[in-house]
């Protein structure tokens, strides 16, 4: 499938939670949906016959500065070959966004990073902690305005 | 480490031990294995909750090793800068982690590198995915507690340090891929140097296969262990080995090829079940090094169409790629690495993500080893072949 | 040899002193150079060089230099650890593995103690190892070492078993326990060491010795007590400098012991392979070690070749395997011995 | 202990050459601890393999920090591991040597200024004996290092050693 009909099949399923699609002009295009229906869309992609979407390549989350964040989904399919983009944003008011890992086993842990680097809750998670930083740690560095702490557990962080 | 076994009745209801992640039955001893051990590979912590020499549970701890690599690529003053620290990402294959990340910036920047370029790139993308797995099933053995094949492993490996060495200077970590083009040619006598290796390393692999593949006591410890299924390591995300291993027949190279690999012509190895069955830890071990001979015929092919040219010619003068994203995914020895690459219009990147092999390889560790025995996660682990560096980055 | 040394110094307690005080001198300068030995066979295996520097010629000196490192440094007993069964394991591991070479015929002058109960009371007394493994591996108070020592409690009495069935094979065959009589029944040329009689039998019960054997002192394949990968260091993660030598050179000793053993039960121990050819005192002393030293190069030579048993397959190779066999050759012994009377 | 100090202050024949057979022995024998944090662990592989061969010095590596004398800290050094390599270091028996290899180990490396979660310099928790540059250095660089710390050693002396 091209990703044209892609967007037409997410398009005829969900109408009204598609925010926006971009497939000209972009290296990979993208839909962006609303946060708190990714766990439906994702089922449907991956579940869809024609659609398979049966491997998530990766789950990022992204800072766009101004208190505006984005988790972005890059989605392939093994057995028809095709790919596509989802796209979510979420605002430093609200940090949540549904999590897929009940459908991508492999977003169990990116998930746990994304929140660990940008402090993005994923609703349904199983296991949301903090995975490359210290259980103790504070902040979410990652994040655009992030400060480097002064001292962690009595170590001088910054050189 | 301290002893924390927990006394109650059989029946009783779980407790929870505090500083461990699960609660634990009667039976049921948290052993902790790592930081440092002598089979993680590396900073992994493995939470081990044993019943006996039986493993319940695996809970991985990693970040031991995480150096900030997103936050030291938004912050580096240009995108080549960022290629060094791609090389320490996986330093046991550098070649293969800059390479993933040149062919994203050019493709951001939309240049054509010549053909030379591309060549050469697979030539030492091929060279670093021998080395890698030499690492990987000299580890393996080592795991198993056969320590001389590691050593034959590495002797062969530094060959192949050599050719890089002569190539670019380095031995471990080489910048060597720019982007748009290579930072040196090859030298005069490359391609002499390359035919007597691939002609060495064939009767090596022999070797290897009888002192270590087929011998009657690592099959029995390989085989039928940490069994992986083909759907369930889809999804998993598990890429790479791994999922070959698994007998999915998917390479990035040749379902979604980058580079000049669509002009060459080699064959994915899967998993067949022979000692077993398919997805077992044996599979996952004959994989790479049936991928060592094809990165064999890969590299006499490209030597033989290497084509004269000039490796510098499409090096931009100025990198500053418009506002856009990109995702890049290539095939490094562990599995598809994915650069998400967003740039934002000015000369350093604005976000990128890397999406690691191994940080998802290892995620399916918990479910490969439950119900196998502690010796067991030591096979599973060396199958599964991580490299801390890439994990945490 | 315990004639002519009462005869000469008119002391018996004096003479038995010696007598015992003899191995010993053997077996710490053995071990010393096994374990440079050990080094320098491993890393010509593997295409390297192993010790050069120390002592001048090809490192020699190496294992000297270890061990006077290990008597400087500091010896840790862990907080947490059992502090008189950590203390005491690696001195009943050490006499577990030297009492054995009490009964061990070096030579027709020379065995430490002549009981007619030889080999029964070596098999027996070098169980005693096991106790102090036990004892290391609880008392660390660290899971790795206590995993260690259950491994190698189980695997060592397993082992025991066969052992001393196919052991007993040769029993039958001599008729006695004790070790000279087992040598001098092996005398003349090397068909009649018993390896070599009652074909394929007894060669069948050497070759389960020999394996149960390998088992017994930990070595590749069985080497999963101390199974680096596995277990960090085994029973012996938590020992420091000089407990942490005695527990290594007790290794050694137990190698040399199950070879010598291996030797004088069905190689003939002390004989000459060829008839009349070198024999006497010193000769024998000599073919003994000669034979045993070509046992631990074989089990080096396994060592650095094979990888490691998983603990359950240990097991299957103990219980369903040797043990059926060995019984089988007992009883085939038993009819031939039979028949031929 | 002040007699004693006096005594060995100057030194005579008994404890020079007493000296100079304990630093042999330490010298000649400097087990390595089988640790390894990141690239640099690669090369202290290759040092330890065929090619390079530490065994050549009597350097082999031990799984168990109780029985090495040198910890070859190879790698970065991350704020959620330092307090591990403290530990190790606690549990290595006296007399205990540190080598800090490569840059990253030695101030931090080429993330000394925007990783956050990198201790710039693992002289900051443990202290070091040897430093060996370079990022990863090669393996005659950390041969070098160990040699370097042959001669530490070999310069000391049972009397320094307690005034020190």
């Amino acid at each position: 499938m091209i990703p044209q009909e892609i967007c037409d099949a997410l398009k005829a399923k969900f109408p009204d939670v598609i925010k926006e699609t971009k497939i000209e002009g972009v290296f990979d295009p993208y839909v962006k949906v609303a946060p708190e229906k990714v766990k439906d869309i994702a089922q449907f992609l991956r579940d869809d016959d024609t659609l398979a979407f049966d491997s998530l390549m990766c789950l990022s989350g992204i800072d766009y500065t101004g208190g505006k964040f984005g988790v972005v989904y890059h989605l392939h399919s093994i057995k028809w070959n095709h790919k596509i983009t989802l796209k979510v944003e979420a605002t430093l008011e609200n940090m949540h966004c549904q999590s897929v890992e009940s459908i991508w086993k492999t977003a169990n842990w990116h998930e746990r990073e994304a929140f660990d680097m940008y402090g993005i809750i994923f609703d349904g998670h199983t296991d949301l902690r903090r995975i490359l930083m210290p259980y103790d740690w504070e902040g979410h560095p990652l994040r655009k305005d992030y400060k480097v702490p002064e001292y962690y557990n009595g170590m001088k962080v910054p050189y | 480490m301290q002893t924390t076994l927990v006394q109650e009745e059989v029946d009783s209801r779980p407790v929870t031990v505090p500083g461990f992640s699960r609660p634990l039955r009667s039976h049921e001893m948290v052993i902790n294995m790592g930081p440092q051990h002598p089979s993680t590979h590396g900073v992994l912590r493995l939470e081990l909750i044993v019943d006996g020499e039986i493993v319940v549970d695996a809970i991985p701890h990693i970040g031991y090793l995480h150096r900030c690599f997103e936050k030291h690529a938004e912050y580096m003053t240009n995108y080549q800068q960022v290629i060094p620290y791609c090389d320490r990402m996986d330093y046991v294959a550098a070649m293969n982690a800059e390479f993933g990340y040149v062919v994203a910036c050019e493709k951001l920047l939309k240049i054509k590198v010549p053909d030379r370029v591309e060549y050469i790139r697979v030539i030492m993308a091929e060279f670093q995915r021998i080395a890698s797995h030499l690492i990987a099933i000299g580890t393996y053995g080592m795991d198993i507690g056969a320590f001389t094949p590691f050593l034959f492993c590495m002797r062969d490996r530094e060959a192949i340090l050599d050719i890089y060495e002569q190539t670019c200077g380095a031995r471990l970590l080489y910048n060597y891929m720019w982007i748009g083009g290579l930072s040196h040619d090859v030298p005069a006598d490359f391609s002499e140097k390359v035919k007597r290796f691939c002609k060495m390393f064939r009767g090596t692999i022999n070797e290897l296969n009888d002192l270590l593949s087929y011998n009657k006591i690592f099959v029995e410890r390989t085989a039928n262990v940490g069994v992986l299924p083909g759907d369930v390591a889809i999804n998993c995300g598990a890429s790479g080995p791994v999922l070959r291993g698994s007998g999915v027949k998917f390479d990035v190279r040749k379902n979604d090829p980058y580079s000049v690999y669509d002009k060459l012509d080699f064959e994915i190895p899967v998993g067949k079940g022979l000692k077993g069955v398919v997805g077992d830890c044996w599979d996952r071990y004959m994989v790479r090094v049936h991928e060592m001979e094809q990165s064999l015929n890969i590299i006499e092919q490209a030597v033989d169409t290497l084509p004269p040219g000039d490796v510098q010619s499409a090096i931009p003068k100025r990198i500053r790629p418009d506002a856009s994203e990109v995702y890049v995914r290539t095939e490094t020895p562990k599995g598809e690495i994915g650069y998400y690459v967003v740039a934002d219009g000015t000369a350093s990147p604005y976000r990128v993500k890397v999406r690691p092999p191994c940080f998802v390889n290892l995620s399916v560790l918990p479910a490969m080893v439950r119900g196998s025995m502690i010796a067991d996660v030591v096979a599973v682990l060396g199958s599964i072949d991580i490299v801390l560096g890439e994990v945490d980055r | 040899m315990k004639e002519f040394l009462v005869n000469f110094l008119q002391n018996e307690i004096l003479v038995y002193t010696i007598m015992v005080v003899l191995p010993l001198l053997w077996i710490i300068p053995f071990a010393l150079f096994a374990v440079w030995w050990e080094r320098k066979i491993s890393a010509h295996m593997q295409d390297r060089l192993g010790p050069m520097r120390t002592g001048g010629w090809h490192g020699w000196a190496q294992t000297i230099a270890d061990i006077l490192k290990l008597i400087q440094k500091e010896d840790i007993v862990p907080g947490a650890a059992d502090r008189k069964l950590f203390n005491l394991a690696p001195y009943i591991v050490f006499v577990g593995s030297f009492a054995a070479y009490a009964a061990i015929p070096f030579s027709a002058a020379y065995v430490g103690s002549e009981i007619n109960i030889g080999l029964f009371y070596v098999i027996s007394i070098s169980s005693l190892v096991v106790v102090g493994l036990l004892m290391a591996g609880w008392a660390s108070n660290n899971k790795w070492s206590l995993f260690g020592a259950l491994r190698s409690a189980s695997q060592i009495i397993s082992y025991e078993i066969p052992i001393a069935v196919s052991l007993l094979a040769v029993i039958m065959v001599v008729g006695s326990f004790d070790m000279q009589e087992i040598n001098q029944a092996q005398a003349g040329w090397f068909w009649n060491w018993f390896v070599f009689q009652k074909p394929p039998l007894l060669f069948v019960a050497f070759l389960i010795y020999f394996v149960a054997s390998l088992a017994e002192v930990n070595r590749t394949p069985f080497d999963i007590p101390e199974a680096e990968s596995e277990l960090v260091a085994g029973y012996h993660t938590e020992y420091a400098g000089m407990k942490f030598a005695l527990l290594f050179l007790a290794e050694y000793a137990n190698m040399f012991a199950v070879s010598a053993i291996a030797a004088s039960v069905f190689f003939g121990g002390w004989n000459s392979p060829f008839g009349d050819f070198l024999t006497g005192p010193w000769w024998g002393l000599f073919w003994f070690i000669a034979k045993s030293m070509s046992f631990i190069f074989v089990q080096m030579w396994l060592r650095w070749t094979l990888p490691r048993l998983r603990v359950d397959q240990l097991m299957y190779v103990g219980w369903k395997v040797l043990i059926p066999f060995s019984f089988a050759i007992v009883i085939g012994i038993g009819f031939w011995v039979m028949m031929g009377q | 202990m002040g007699l004693l100090d006096q005594k060995f202050e100057n030194s005579n024949v008994i404890v020079t050459s007493m000296d100079s057979l304990l630093n042999w022995a330490r010298l000649s024998s400097m087990w390595g601890m089988q640790f390894g944090l990141a690239c640099c662990a690669i090369e202290m592989m290759a040092t330890g393999a065929s090619h390079y061969d530490t065994d050549r010095f009597g350097i082999f590596f031990r799984g168990t920090p109780r029985q090495s004398d040198v910890m070859i800290v190879a790698g970065t050094v991350t704020l959620k591991m330092a307090s591990r390599i403290k530990t190790l270091y606690d549990q290595m028996s006296e007399p205990r040597y540190v080598l800090s290899m490569g840059s990253c180990a030695n101030c931090g490396g080429p993330y000394w200024e925007h990783g956050y979660h990198v201790l710039k310099g693992v002289d900051r928790i443990i202290p070091v004996d040897v430093y060996v540059p370079g990022c990863p250095p090669r393996p005659e660089a950390l041969i070098e290092g160990l040699m370097k710390l042959q001669e530490k050693i070999r310069s000391e002396s049972l009397a320094k050693k307690k005034s020190a």
